[in-house]
């Protein structure tokens, strides 16, 4: 089985110790994740608010070339590019008129038929199964996890019966030695793009998040979403100006959790590379 | 030689708008065995029927076709009409012109040649009509009713009342159902089990009716008039001849931590034991899986200390073969289990609880008497926030249906709670406030402004615990949509009313259908609310759909008065559309050769066997034999026989196969 | 030369389907005159033999239609009618007839734009294939006609 | 084959059966069915390779049933049709003995036929690969042409009723051909009869037949017929998985499965 492998761009920018931790997680574990050539945008926020069309036919096109890369899995780290494949997976499904006319459009045609895999889903597949194996420092402290808007959504796709309150990411921390705190924001918004236009916003929402994790005794927060790590992790400022106290809990990836739970240097998980700095020695 | 009579209608000018009808009985006149054809303004007016009369005794007619409406529409009245003039009903059909011809096409030559054909391929047919005689079928003037809740204790009453035999089966050791466990009902705030338990005494002093508790149907057979059923007698573990019912063994019972089903929960019971204080029959039964005897081998107290000798611990289930006539179903609902919303933290918070658990925490016959006491520390909630449509009208988690009944308990919730602890504070979260029903928009108001309920248009989408308090966060849509966040003491969920778990499997044991959401389905959602497409099979409750009190009994006496209507008469008839093996000149006597295989077919089981003997009473042939009184007429066995042994009358291989002809011959 | 019009018979239940062509009447929802309904019990009814008959008359289509699953009258004759209809159809198509001049459809008694739009649709497709000049040849009709 | 000449002579002497259907010594090569009714009669028993006449078929003529209990040869495909039979209540345990006959020829002796269908249960009814290729073939054809190919093969048939009659399973004493009010099959033997014929013919046997041949073998124009009974097959088993004679199993068309797939109604 040839599993495929599509960053999209926050992987390659803003949130580049995702893209390390899960290659790093991936390479132990001894699986082969194939980035598709020549991928391009996900199409994001903007397009399915601007052009239909082109809404689609984006990750149509990343599918197909998936597709003729004759891969049977594509794993897509990023909440946000997940969301808009998986989208265009079921559109394509549902709708044969729009799958001729994007096939049309890009000149190329869909099986519609490969697994889309989000890192939880990923993870639940391929890493949990061999974890007992592969985890060689367990972690020891309580981190709340934190699965926001997009990991869990639309229902009607996801048709998962606990997108109120989720629990496979709790269940993979814990797996890894980790206790996680039962708490209320969970999928609570993270102010998302506000990030950019509205600093305040996130400011609040963020803030009652990182808060809550920090009043329940979390050490950590762990994220599977470059926008939500953002927010959590580089606006802390503005958090903590919102909360006018100063807080230290460090914003980790859920891959990044998992390369340090197998023994991995912080320099290997990346996560050197964030702006609260993350201290995880304190034992419980 | 058929002589057959046409007769085209006008339908005023719904026909003849876009209908050559002049044509059409010209040209109907011509064909072979057709003796008159004639157009009219109106078939169906009197006039109209007299000229068939008149016709019939003139001409001598074999057989009549009038060509006008739907036959779903004025068939009946035609062959009534048919009838009179001595010509057999069965000889005559409808050619449905209007629905399927004037209404659907433009005016145009091709729509009066379709009016022509259509006219034609009834012919056809007709010109094989035979006639057939109703099929008489007696009635057992006893009526099954299924569910002792309040529509099946008002149902059998009324059939009782009539004069008729009633059996009551009802699942659970008492009779009452959920009416039983309400607190006091909307809109009058009436005590529940003031105004039920007279009836259910009744029900059991009743000399018409024949109670059943512990019970459930195993079997059904047979059909309208003439049903078998079966039902399974669940051991009591009781003689309930010498059980007098003075309840030292429940006193006396080891197993006293058993959560108690009538108080949801919110209770113990002991392991022999009564629903309640008021059940009706008051006689205890022994539930097995928790009884100390029954899983251990050891205890028997309860037979030590009865002091009738009335336990009997070798008792079995009992099968009861009951004939009846017809069957009320009366099953009732469940409260949708609301662990599903792990949001909201039922089972994760104690004081989480459903609308169920509500009524018997303000039920005077309560586990705390009727004192509003969350479950958790038994104090008296300063705030309770009430959640509406928790699992209705939510197609993505719960039932996308509206469950009717939730807005106007939780109105009476929120106002029982008012008048019991008068400095508390009751939040409803709602969508809409549907209060549609006699005084019942009335009863919201009072709550709203006489006893200060807050209603919040909105809903809720978590409630967490902090430092002891339950934090509900939901919208207020109303106010811009601003988030809002409540700490309450109490969280009352309005679950869903949805199906009881065993709907699906009684319906397949009854025939009936059921919806997507396994409520059974009436045979009309208008003009038959209380039947089902079985006939002889009625409904009266929330089995059908969500209800409330009021709409319950209604739909029961319904129910019952159908019942009556059987009942009324001794024999029933049947229409003659059923299915008849041959039989031919010996050495053959019939052409089945006794495969069986239409018998594997036919979902009524109208199908036996029957032995051809000689004269010395030898066997010389087995073959397929149709129950007239159980065949519906489906036809399903003479499309599959093979040797077109089996034939149905009304649509017979002779009458369909020259339909067909004479619709591509012209 | 005139349009072809195609000779349709319908094959419909007497519960669902002649009820939902009922309603198109009620509703005044308009059709192609080709399709003259013929009306059974059941869909378990509809014996093959009748549909092979119809070729043979001259039919250039059919439409065979009842209950949808669950929704029988009889509770399973169009179960039944389902299984028929998936043996008969593997065998016609074996033996070259072609299957595409037979629509099977599920129409309720609440579904009259459906059978409108089962009967136009059909309609279509029928004129678009052309007479059934295969089967016609076999059955002969067409020396009968042109001898009358 | 002395086992069962033994077996069958026994059979006949002690009277458990009055006649036993077995293979004899045919004209020329061929061998025919014979009707033993003493032990002296079933020394011309004899079974080999050219013993492919379905002698199941005589299980339900009235001339033989007049002869009182029969014991019968049974090879593999006689086993299939006598189950089929029992499906369909023609036979029971009581009215026959069965001799049943390996593909190794040798003789097994069966308590039941609950026994066969056990025995069966190993020996699945297969379509040889060259037929699925062939009818694969007649598949891809154009819609057209593929009609045109069987009106011509069926045109040699003229309608004598051979396969019919050399059939197990087509043991109606009215045959729907023979039915005249209304009548059903054109009598005649044109295409249109022809066609008629064949195919009321494989819808009758749709979800029974148990591809013996028989057909096949009896018909003295040669025509393939068993292609269409066995591209049924295949559907059969496609459509609804089970397939082949069982005594607890329902008939293929006199049962369903409320999720039955197809992909034609609309």
């Amino acid at each position: 089985m040839k599993i495929g492998f599509y960053p999209g761009c926050s992987l390659t920018g803003s949130s580049r110790e995702y893209n390390e931790s899960l290659l790093a997680v991936a390479k132990v574990a001894g699986i082969e994740l194939c980035e598709i050539s020549d991928w391009n945008c996900c199409g994001s926020t903007a397009a399915h608010n601007l052009n239909r069309e082109l809404s689609v036919s984006l990750p149509a096109r990343n599918l197909a070339l998936a597709e003729l890369e004759e891969m049977d899995e594509l794993v897509v780290p990023c909440a946000a590019c997940y969301n808009r494949l998986v989208m265009t997976q079921h559109e394509l499904a549902e709708k044969p008129e729009i799958k001729a006319l994007i096939e049309g459009k890009l000149k190329m045609t869909l099986r519609n038929d490969i697994r889309i895999l989000n890192v939880l889903q990923f993870l639940e597949k391929h890493i949990v199964p061999r974890l007992d194996e592969l985890v060689k420092s367990p972690l020891t402290y309580d981190v709340a996890c934190y699965y926001g808007c997009l990991l869990v959504r639309p229902n009607q796709v996801m048709k998962d019966e606990r997108f109120e309150d989720p629990m496979t990411m709790d269940l993979i921390m814990q797996k890894l030695g980790a206790n996680a705190i039962d708490w209320p924001f969970k999928t609570e918004c993270c102010g998302a793009g506000f990030s950019v236009s509205k600093t305040e916003i996130v400011g609040e929402l963020s803030g009652k998040i990182v808060r809550s994790a920090v009043d329940r005794g979390a050490k950590a927060i762990v994220v599977a979403c470059p926008m939500c790590h953002f927010n959590l992790d580089m606006r802390r400022p503005v958090i903590e100006s919102y909360l006018q106290r100063k807080i230290d809990i460090p914003v980790i990836y859920i891959t990044q959790a998992i390369a340090l739970a197998m023994g991995l240097s912080a320099q290997q998980a990346g996560t050197q590379r964030h702006f609260v700095p993350v201290n995880l020695t304190v034992n419980r | 030689m058929s002589k057959i009579g046409v007769f085209i209608c006008h339908c005023g000018e719904n026909i003849s708008a876009t209908v050559d009808v002049v044509r059409v009985a010209e040209a109907a006149g011509k064909l072979e065995g057709v003796e008159f054809s004639t157009d009219y303004k109106y078939m169906c007016s009197d006039p109209g029927q007299t000229l068939i009369k008149q016709m019939i005794k003139e001409k001598g007619l074999t057989g009549v076709i009038v060509a006008a409406c739907s036959p779903r529409m004025h068939e009946p009245t035609f062959r009534k009409a048919c009838s009179s003039a001595g010509l057999n009903p069965y000889m005559c059909e409808m050619s449905n012109l209007r629905e399927h011809c004037s209404w659907v096409h433009d005016k145009s030559e091709a729509t009066t040649q379709k009016a022509i054909d259509l006219v034609r391929t009834l012919v056809g047919k007709v010109k094989y009509n035979k006639p057939l005689y109703s099929i008489k079928v007696p009635v057992t003037k006893t009526a099954l009713v299924i569910g002792g809740g309040i529509a099946g204790i008002q149902s059998s009453l009324d059939i009782a009342n009539a004069g008729h035999q009633v059996v009551l089966v009802e699942k659970d050791p008492s009779i009452g159902g959920h009416m039983s466990q309400l607190s006091e009902t909307f809109p009058t705030l009436d005590c529940s089990q003031c105004i039920l338990t007279p009836r259910m005494v009744e029900v059991a002093q009743h000399p018409n009716i024949k109670l059943l508790t512990y019970a459930e149907l195993e079997k059904l057979e047979g059909f309208i008039g003439n049903f078998k059923a079966t039902i399974r007698k669940k051991a009591k573990s009781i003689d309930e001849d010498l059980c007098t019912g003075c309840g030292t063994c429940i006193t006396k019972c080891p197993t006293k931590k058993i959560p108690s089903e009538f108080n949801t929960g919110l209770g113990k019971r002991t392991a022999i034991y009564v629903p309640f204080p008021q059940a009706v029959p008051n006689k205890p039964v022994i539930d097995k899986e928790n009884c100390l005897y029954y899983k251990n081998g050891k205890c028997k107290i309860c037979e030590k200390v009865c002091p009738t000798g009335a336990i009997r611990f070798d008792q079995e289930d009992e099968l009861v073969e009951l004939e009846v006539g017809a069957v009320v179903v009366a099953t009732g609902f469940d409260v949708m289990e609301p662990s599903k919303f792990s949001e909201y933290g039922y089972g994760k918070y104690k004081d989480v609880i459903t609308g169920l658990q509500f009524e018997r925490l303000a039920s005077a016959s309560g586990p705390t008497l009727g004192e509003i006491r969350r479950p958790s520390d038994g104090k008296i909630p300063e705030k309770i926030v009430f959640v509406a449509c928790a699992g209705s009208r939510d197609p993505s988690k719960g039932k996308p249906y509206c469950s009717k009944i939730c807005c106007m308990y939780t109105a009476k919730h929120a106002m029982l709670y008012q008048h019991k602890v008068h400095h508390g504070e009751s939040t409803i979260f709602y969508m809409d406030i549907r209060s549609a029903g006699k005084n019942y928009e009335e009863f919201v108001r009072r709550a709203i402004v006489e006893d200060d309920v807050k209603y919040i248009r909105g809903r809720v989408s978590k409630v967490y615990e902090e430092n002891g308090k339950l934090i509900v966060k939901g919208v207020d849509t109303l106010l811009n949509a601003k988030p809002v966040e409540i700490q309450a003491d109490m969280v009352v969920l309005a679950t869903a009313a949805v199906a009881n778990s065993g709907a699906e499997e009684l319906a397949q044991k009854m025939h009936i259908s059921y919806d997507a959401y396994n409520f059974f389905s009436e045979a009309h959602p208008k003009l038959k609310p209380v039947e089902t497409n079985t006939a002889g099979i009625f409904l009266a409750g929330a089995c059908q759909a969500p209800k409330d009190i009021p709409e319950t009994v209604s739909q029961a006496s319904g129910a019952a008065a159908k019942v009556a209507i059987l009942f009324s008469q001794d024999e029933l008839s049947r229409e003659p559309v059923v299915a008849v093996v041959n039989r031919s000149a010996p050495p053959l006597y019939s052409t089945c050769v006794g495969c069986f295989m239409c018998a594997t077919a036919c979902p009524y089981q109208a199908i036996g066997e029957e032995l051809i003997t000689n004269r010395k009473g030898e066997v010389i042939k087995r073959v397929a034999k149709v129950n007239p009184g159980l065949c519906q007429g489906c036809g399903t066995c003479v499309a599959f026989c093979r040797s077109k042994s089996i034939d149905i009358d009304g649509y017979s291989n002779e009458q369909m196969y020259s339909e067909v002809m004479a619709l591509l011959n012209d | 030369m005139n349009e072809f019009e195609p000779k349709i018979v319908a094959f419909v239940c007497n519960w669902c389907t002649y009820a939902g062509a009922d309603l198109t009447g009620t509703s005044r929802i308009k059709y192609a005159q080709n399709v003259k309904i013929i009306r059974f019990p059941c869909t378990g009814r509809i014996d093959f033999m009748l549909l092979l008959k119809s070729f043979g008359e001259g039919a250039d289509g059919i439409i065979v239609s009842g209950c949808h699953p669950n929704d029988c009258h009889y509770t399973s004759g169009n179960f039944h009618a389902r299984r028929r209809w998936i043996m008969f159809r593997g065998l016609l198509d074996m033996l070259g007839i072609d299957v595409r001049r037979i629509q099977y459809s599920w129409v309720s008694a609440a579904e009259g734009a459906k059978w409108a739009d089962v009967v136009n649709t059909t309609v279509t497709a029928i004129r678009e294939l052309g007479p059934y000049t295969d089967y016609a040849k076999v059955a002969g009709y067409l020396e009968k006609e042109a001898n009358v | 084959m002395k086992e069962l000449i033994q077996k069958a002579a026994s059979l006949l002497e002690t009277n458990v059966v009055q006649v036993v259907i077995g293979y004899g010594k045919g004209s020329a090569d061929r061998t025919r069915a014979i009707f033993s009714t003493t032990a002296a009669d079933c020394e011309q028993l004899i079974f080999d390779s050219r013993c492919i006449q379905n002698l199941a078929v005589y299980l339900t003529k009235a001339e033989i049933k007049k002869m009182g209990k029969p014991a019968i040869v049974a090879p593999l495909p006689v086993l299939r049709s006598i189950l089929q039979l029992a499906a369909e209540n023609q036979i029971t345990d009581d009215s026959l003995v069965v001799l049943g006959v390996s593909p190794e020829s040798e003789l097994i002796e069966f308590e039941s036929l609950a026994a066969i269908e056990t025995y069966l249960a190993t020996k699945q009814i297969a379509i040889e690969e060259k037929y699925q290729t062939t009818i694969k073939a007649i598949k891809a054809m154009p819609v057209s042409e593929r009609f045109a190919y069987w009106v011509k093969e069926l045109e040699p048939c003229f309608k004598c009723y051979a396969c019919r009659a050399a059939c197990p399973l087509c043991y109606c004493t009215r045959c729907t051909v023979e039915n005249n009010q209304p009548q059903w099959i054109s009598v005649a033997s044109h295409s249109l009869g022809n066609l008629e014929w064949h195919i009321m013919r494989a819808m009758h046997l749709a979800g029974r037949c148990t591809d013996c041949e028989a057909c096949y073998n009896a018909c003295p124009m040669g025509i393939p017929i068993y292609l269409l009974t066995k591209s049924m097959l295949q559907d059969v088993s496609e459509n609804f998985g089970t397939y082949g004679p069982s005594l607890h199993r329902d008939n293929t068309l006199s049962s369903f499965n409320p999720d039955d797939k197809e992909s034609f109604i609309r």
